[in-house]
């Protein structure tokens, strides 16, 4: 089945104030740029983000922070975006932090139909406060709740029509699961091509998760830490 | 004299055994790589997706795809493999990492760390420091000894918003080298030059002092 | 006349709407892949980690490393996707798979379904059925209307274990085609020249009849 | 870190009379054909053997069905083998019928430290029984645990010595979820290489879950249902 839409703007139709999205990423690596500039462009508002980070003042989710679209961040560090940090101390924005493995564990949840599980993340700490607590085999662990999004937003480097995607490097990170845990899943990427393209045994997120993809253009990719070391 | 953080990596790397998949964190952590001894063969685990984490790239290579923990680029050695954050940290909690060395802003002499929130002043969050210190079988806090105001950072409970309960086993500071035993801070080595009673002086947890305590020797 | 596997597989094959993802049973649901009508685009998930599967491959093409869940050599088509048994079973408990065709021992017009087991004499598993019934949005179930001494299995309750409770939607068997509705099976559909009379006689459970029963054409 | 070992034999050493084991595999696809045939010849007994089939009479699990090596069984669908059959009905063979996606996921779970999950599977059926059933959202879940092995024994189409490993076709199904849950993960693979050789992006198992790595000699890859259209 072809997926594929014209364009970012195409791809968010039906993306209503107040929903719930996903937006893949960890840092700037691997976030659905066009995307969010579109999310930008649109000015829905009201929006609960679940994604590992929030961008930094001026790219990424913090497009999106700065114009006041976003109520709710789920999120489990965001401590490069100062913009964030006022927001959440002044109580503008409603904040769950989440530790990171739950979070990545919540997302995959969702998108496997478990409602609920168990990690030891978290307890004894304020993350566990009025959930549920249990003892498996001599060890303490919280009950987590899946997570699931209206609109899931993923960047993939390569991806074909029927919605198959295939990341590169560090940029897959929270992205796969993000696009099981979709109702509707929006992948842009790098290189959108025609079906027998992609070996079906490299294949990341089968298509079957995926329902709209298009080619993104003018990707930026900034890189947050530029260390390198001498030439020998 | 107090260790600067070059050495606290180095001393840290010489609990590196061969074969130790381990997870540096952010900060004086990442420098332990820089100190791995010879013949010892360890394997970096990155929790973004990174098995085999290599050294930064040289400038021009940079790969904006690919950064550590850190955000930091990195680079890849021959044998590594990149998985999601979800596997990441699956291998996490199913303790196949053997060593996590990471920071903090206070430990307790039970083992209780703090190291993601200040209430009502900082809060960036705790990434997966929770879930690493839920789960790792070894984890080694390294940390300078006292905070700017000069108060202990080794205490006998914490102030803070805890990161997880009873999961230290093992402190690296400026000043020495800690076991969480149950009955404390148990001193096992001096950073060179450092006497037990400053050690003392500074921490304001539990400390115990079995009879000589070497000097650490770099 | 009742129907045959073919055309039950057929009758089947047009509830198939263009763009669904579909899992096939072992046995007559596999049969519908043949039936697909013209224009309608459907993509094959095989529960063992295929999206995507293609026809039989041609003599001396088999592979074995690529079966269905039925251990069937089969291909692959242009832009399919190969997984593991637990991202397989991911999709299908998010119901992202349109539609469940599967057989069954017996059905309660409850919309309970029996099919894994006979105690004492028959034990071959419920492989991926009951994980399949507890999730997929739409499932239809196709049997013989009777069991082999010429006993409804269309039944008031099972009376066999069951492989899930009160999840089927629609039945179709060699007699006709049913709608699980509140108060017992619904006829919708008469097999050609199967009357209404010998449906009624060969069904155990609550059967509903409104008005005129169309019978199929083929 | 070299995972080398000389062959299937030396692979096992430490395996030992009573352990539990996963054995991947679906049918005879994917199974660790070298591993299995070592077990025979090891001759060790009491097995507790976790794999979703139990092979056919003379192949794959079946072969230590016959030499009743096997004491429980946990699986899904054991419909090929009528020595299993005979075994179960007659009481000589404990076995515990596990829905197929609740297997997989148990696996899964045990190889990423959550010790319990929620699923639908089976709710309302004998599964159930015993176990804790909960309503999520409105709809009702059994809570099943994690499943974890002394040893894992898994089959890939190629793997290098630091224990990456790529499985080719349907013959992955459940190897990956099974390389995660074993103490000690055994890898046999068709095509073993040196670091370097794979793809970091197109490894399906990653080094950290796999223990020792052997390349595997004489598959047989037994077809259980040749079915084939005509040419055209």
């Amino acid at each position: 089945m072809n997926k594929q839409v014209k364009d970012a703007d195409a791809a968010l139709d039906g993306l209503k104030d107040g929903m719930t999205l996903m937006v893949g990423g960890f840092g700037l690596c691997g976030i659905p740029e066009n995307l969010i500039t579109a999310l930008v462009r649109k000015g829905v508002k009201g929006l609960t983000c679940i994604s590992n980070n929030a961008g930094v003042d001026d790219f990424g989710l913090g497009l999106l922070l700065k114009k006041r679209q976003i109520k709710t961040m789920i999120a489990s560090y965001v401590g490069e975006n100062a913009e964030f940090e006022r927001q959440l101390l002044s109580g503008e924005l409603e904040v769950q932090l989440t530790p990171q493995g739950t979070l990545a564990e919540r997302c995959r949840a969702g998108g496997a139909g478990i409602p609920a599980f168990f990690t030891p993340a978290g307890y004894g700490t304020e993350v566990a406060e009025g959930k549920e607590t249990r003892a498996f085999d001599g060890k303490m662990y919280v009950m987590e709740r899946w997570l699931r999004a209206d609109f899931s937003l993923v960047k993939a480097w390569k991806g074909d029509t029927n919605g198959n995607l295939v990341y590169r490097r560090t940029a897959r990170n929270f992205n796969p699961m993000m696009a099981m845990a979709g109702n509707i899943t929006i992948a842009e990427v790098e290189h959108l091509v025609e079906p027998g393209e992609i070996d079906p045994d490299h294949v990341h997120t089968p298509g079957i998760f995926v329902h709209r993809i298009f080619q993104g253009k003018d990707y930026e990719k900034r890189i947050e830490q530029r260390t390198v070391r001498q030439r020998v | 004299m107090a260790l600067d953080k070059n050495q606290i990596a180095k001393r840290i790397a010489r609990e590196l055994q061969d074969g130790y998949y381990v997870n540096l964190g952010i900060g004086i952590p990442t420098l332990v790589a820089n100190h791995i001894p010879p013949g010892i063969n360890v394997t970096l685990q990155s929790e973004n997706g990174i098995l085999g984490m290599g050294q930064f790239p040289v400038e021009g290579e940079e790969d904006a795809d690919l950064i550590n923990a850190g955000k930091q680029t990195v680079t890849l050695l021959p044998g590594s493999a990149i998985f999601d954050s979800a596997t990441s940290f699956a291998m996490i909690r199913a303790q196949k990492v053997n060593l996590t060395v990471l920071g903090a802003m206070e430990v307790a002499d039970n083992g209780d760390i703090a190291s993601w929130k200040i209430p009502g002043k900082m809060v960036k969050g705790m990434g997966g420091a929770m879930d690493l210190v839920a789960s790792a079988q070894n984890i080694i806090v390294c940390m300078m000894h006292t905070n700017k105001a000069g108060e202990s950072k080794l205490l006998k409970k914490c102030s803070l918003p805890l990161t997880g309960v009873g999961c230290v086993k093992r402190i690296i500071t400026d000043l020495g080298m800690f076991e969480v035993a149950k009955d404390g801070f148990k001193l096992t080595e001096r950073a060179p030059g450092v006497s037990v009673e400053e050690i003392k002086a500074k921490t304001e947890g539990r400390l115990v002092v079995e009879s000589e305590v070497p000097e650490m020797v770099f």
